[in-house]
Parts: structure tokens; C-alpha cells; sequence
């Protein structure tokens, strides 16, 4: 399945909701998003994983670039993800310890930074 | 009686690669991998052809990425072949490469380097990672990952 | 840009015609073909490529049959390729192949012929029924059907 | 998808609900189903395509040798399908006038011969 991407405003976060496949074909428009998001000076991201169904490491990528993007202003980029096939890469690639990650948009939204 | 075995060749573009997935997945199932077993063999064969991907369009952009499936009754195999000249620096070690992943990601103010790419070797570990019986040839004329999973028939 | 091309090759087994049918949809559906046009391409190629799969396994069950997909830009093709050195006697005309298969079908009483063996030409009939532009070349050393679909680009 | 297949009776006709995709991977089971039925002397069947997924010609030579074996014994095999893309190989091969072709189960054992 093809990539989805919906994005809105919850206080001063942007939630980005991701669905469908994250993979070296759709990351590219992932990563322009979050670019556009940064631009406009929306520093502070939550992107949303629940509705993804593949995410491989060029997706990752994405993720990390995202967040060097964010931290450079001071923001920050959370993930909210309860999947287990899909916690299974950050796990392998101890990105667990680098991205917060909670379990609902809600709980990610409350937490600072 | 011959060996079940499907080669698929292609063209390396990164639409590709999710052909490379569809048809690994499928024919895992229909070879009787363990379903648990699939979202790894999408994951890992989906790894290994994005990097051959990757190295193809550096080295040799016309010519195809090979992905070998075969059924040999007790395994399911899985073998991409690329036949990158040009090799990237030998891969980092697993371990190191993780390490430097999660080191440029920490990093909070990166000076320039901002793009997406990740450290070499990623791919590889995360390949090794998911999956058991793996292994990895890699020389001056290219290099195939070779992925194994057991079927039912061979549990 | 290297033109995006798909090449399967499958040992000749019944299973391997459902990954022939799989991969040759999921690739049109990507290159345009339209929606509507799916159903066709799926069938089309399942015809051809259980043709090939059959021919081969009288005259060389060990060798693989070919399935090549290309998107064109303006047109998605598929071409069958078997190396059956053995053919069967050349096809029957598509509407004779029709005649004889409505003929046995009628007879009320068969005397030992119960087999489901369709008469010859019935698949290539089929694929012909179906598929504006295709092309069927046979030789000694094989036969290549080949088919095309306009893709949205095309249109 | 697999083939999946259940038989009933409904009156002196014995329903074959067919299911799923129909090639040359799984036909040889519904030949085996109707061979079996037929066996066991039930001479008129009604064919249940409506939950067909796929069927090419693999699946039509089975219901015509299907149809030479019901009329051996003066039986009759009758198929219940309304899905246009499944009728598509039926007409291409001329099939339409071999088979009766109903629009429900129900209008098919209402049906003589
Ligand atoms: N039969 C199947 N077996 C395994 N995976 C499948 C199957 N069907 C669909 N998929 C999933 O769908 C993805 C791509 O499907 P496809 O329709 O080819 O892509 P797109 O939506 O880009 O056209 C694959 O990567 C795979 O995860
Ligand atoms: N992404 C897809 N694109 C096209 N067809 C698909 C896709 N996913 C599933 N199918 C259909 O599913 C069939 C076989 O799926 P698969 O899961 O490989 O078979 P099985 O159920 O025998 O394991 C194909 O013939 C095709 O009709």
C-alpha cells in the first residue's frame, strides 16, 4: 500500500499521521513533508505510526534526518507506535533510546519536549 | 523433480524493491514459512534489495539486481545478488555501524549535515538483526546477502 | 534512465503461474495500466504463462520459463517466453480451437474421454479474446506470446 | 487466494459453493470434488461461482469434463454467476451456450435439467 500522510495542529505540536508503507519508494515524500513542516516553523512533531504497516530503514533515515532538523531549533520529534512489528526496527537499531516514543498521540502530546 | 526456485531480476529503481517484497512474501507463505516469520522475511529481503538497489545506482545503473527464491523443502531461501564494481567502503561491523547511527542522531545541532543517508553497514545490521541464518559475500565484483528460514516441512 | 524492466523466471510448476499473475498486476497497476484493465492482465498472463508451464514440463521440466514486464512510458508489456523444443503441433486457429471446444463439450456421451485437457489453441484463443495487442511467435525452439496495455501516460 | 469449496444438497441437486481462485494451482481439487460427487451418484450439480475470485481456462476444462461426466449418466451441471469479469472467459469461449447460467442458487434448482 501506498504512503498516507495527514497533518494537523494539537497545541504547539504537529501531528503527522502516517499510514501505509515507509520504504526507500515513499520515504522520499515523508522526508519533504517534514521539511515543508520545519520551514514553516513547526518545530515541534509528533509523527504518528499506528496506521503504518511497513517501515524499513531508509525510513528511519528519514526519521533521524527529522530530528537533527527539529533539534537544530530547539523542537522536538516524538513517535507514537504501539506495533510491535513495527517497534521491532527501532529495538534492532537502538533508535528505542533515541526517539521518544509513547502510545497514544494524547500521551505524546502531554509530554514535554 | 525440480527445485522451486524463482528468480526475479530488475531494473534498479526503488519501485522495485516492493516487487522484490510482494513476491518473497508470497512464495515464503506458499513454501510454508511460519507466519510470525513473514514480516521478517518482508523486512530483511526488503533491506537487502534496497541497498543492492542503492549500489546498482551508484555503480552499474543499467544493469539488473537478481533476487533468488528458492523452496528447498526444509528452508526457504532468499539470495540478492548485486554486481556492484564500485563497492562502498567495506561495510562497517554491525555493532559500529549502530553505534554511529545512534551517535548522528544525538547529535543536536548537526552543522551541515542534515541529509538522510545512514551511516554504511545499517542495512546490514539491521538484516542481521532480524534474521538467524544469514550470510553475507561481499568482493571487488559485487556482493549477495543469503537469507534462510525454516518451512514446516522442516520443523 | 534505464527503462524499468521486471524479468521472472520460474521453474515450471502450477504455483509459480500465481507469482507470474501477482507480479505481472502489481507492476501494471504501478505503471498506469488502468483499473479496469487489471482483471485482463491478470488473466491474460495466468493463460500464458500456465501455456509455458505446461509445454514445458512435456519437453524440459528442469529449465524455467520467462516472464518479462516492461513499462514503456506509454505501454506496460508482458512476454512469455518458454524454450519447449517439443511443441505440441502447431495451434489450432483460435476459432477452430473454440468450434472443437464447444463440440466436445456438448457431447452427451463421451466414450473414455473424460479428460480435462482443453483442445489445443483454447489458451491462446483466450488470450487472443482478451488482449487487443498481442503477439504470438513459434518456433522449434519455443514461443513467445507478447502482450501490451496502454498505461495512463499512453492514453 | 486458495480455492475453497463446500458442498449441500437442495432437493435432487447438489449444490458445489466455489470460492477463492480457480487455476491451474487449484482446479485439480474441484475435479476431485466433482469426480467424488459423481461417484457417489449425484448426477445433477449446481456450480456456485459467485464467490470466484479468479477462474481461466484450467478451471473451465475442469467444468466441461465436469459436465461429460454428469452426462454420462444423463445428469446435468448448471453454474450459478452474476460476476461480469468471471463471465468475460465463459463468453470468449463460446461456454455460455453450453452451460446453463443462472442468477442465484435458488433460480438454478428451480431450473429443469
Ligand atoms: N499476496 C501478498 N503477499 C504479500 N504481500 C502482499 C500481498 N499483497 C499485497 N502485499 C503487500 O502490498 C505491498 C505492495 O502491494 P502493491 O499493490 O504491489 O503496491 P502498490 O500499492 O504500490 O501498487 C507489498 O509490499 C506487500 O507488503
Ligand atoms: N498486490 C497485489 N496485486 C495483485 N494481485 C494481488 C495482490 N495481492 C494479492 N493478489 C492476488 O492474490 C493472488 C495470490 O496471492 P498469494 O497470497 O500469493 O497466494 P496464496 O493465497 O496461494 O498464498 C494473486 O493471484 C492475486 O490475484
Amino acid at each position: 500500500m501506498d504512503l498516507s500522510l495527514e497533518t494537523r495542529t494539537e497545541g504547539d505540536r504537529t501531528v503527522i499521521e502516517v499510514g501505509g508503507e515507509v520504504d526507500v519508494y515513499t520515504a522520499p515524500t515523508l522526508r519533504e513533508q517534514i521539511i515543508a513542516l520545519v520551514e514553516a516553523g513547526q518545530y515541534h512533531l509528533v509523527v504518528d505510526m499506528e496506521r503504518v504497516e511497513f517501515l524499513d530503514s531508509t525510513g528511519l533515515g528519514v526519521l533521524v534526518g527529522g530530528l537533527k532538523r527539529v533539534r537544530a531549533h530547539d523542537g522536538s520529534l516524538a513517535l507514537v507506535c504501539t506495533q510491535e512489528r513495527i517497534l521491532k526496527i527501532f529495538r534492532i537499531t537502538g533508535l528505542t533510546k533515541v526517539f521518544p516514543i509513547h502510545g497514544s498521540v494524547a500521551d505524546a502530546v502531554a509530554a514535554t519536549g | 523433480m525440480p527445485v522451486p526456485t524463482v528468480e526475479l531480476r530488475f531494473t534498479a529503481l526503488p519501485a522495485h524493491v516492493r516487487t522484490a517484497r510482494l513476491v518473497a512474501v508470497s512464495l515464503a507463505r506458499r513454501a510454508g514459512v511460519a507466519d510470525d516469520l513473514l514480516d521478517e522475511v518482508r523486512l530483511a529481503v526488503g533491506e537487502a534489495a534496497t541497498r543492492a538497489v542503492s549500489r546498482h545506482r551508484t555503480s552499474c545503473p543499467a544493469e539488473p539486481v537478481l533476487l533468488r527464491l528458492t523452496d528447498t523443502g526444509d528452508h526457504f531461501t532468499a539470495e540478492v545478488v548485486d554486481v556492484a564494481r564500485d563497492p562502498s567502503p567495506a561495510a562497517a561491523p554491525p555493532a559500529l555501524a549502530l553505534a554511529t547511527l545512534a551517535e548522528t542522531a544525538e547529535q543536536a545541532h548537526p552543522d551541515a549535515d542534515l541529509d538522510e543517508s545512514l551511516p554504511p553497514g545499517v542495512d546490514l545490521a539491521v538484516i542481521g538483526g532480524l534474521v538467524e541464518d544469514v550470510q553475507v559475500a561481499a568482493g571487488p565484483g559485487g556482493c549477495t546477502v543469503l537469507m534462510a528460514w525454516p518451512t514446516s516441512a522442516g520443523r
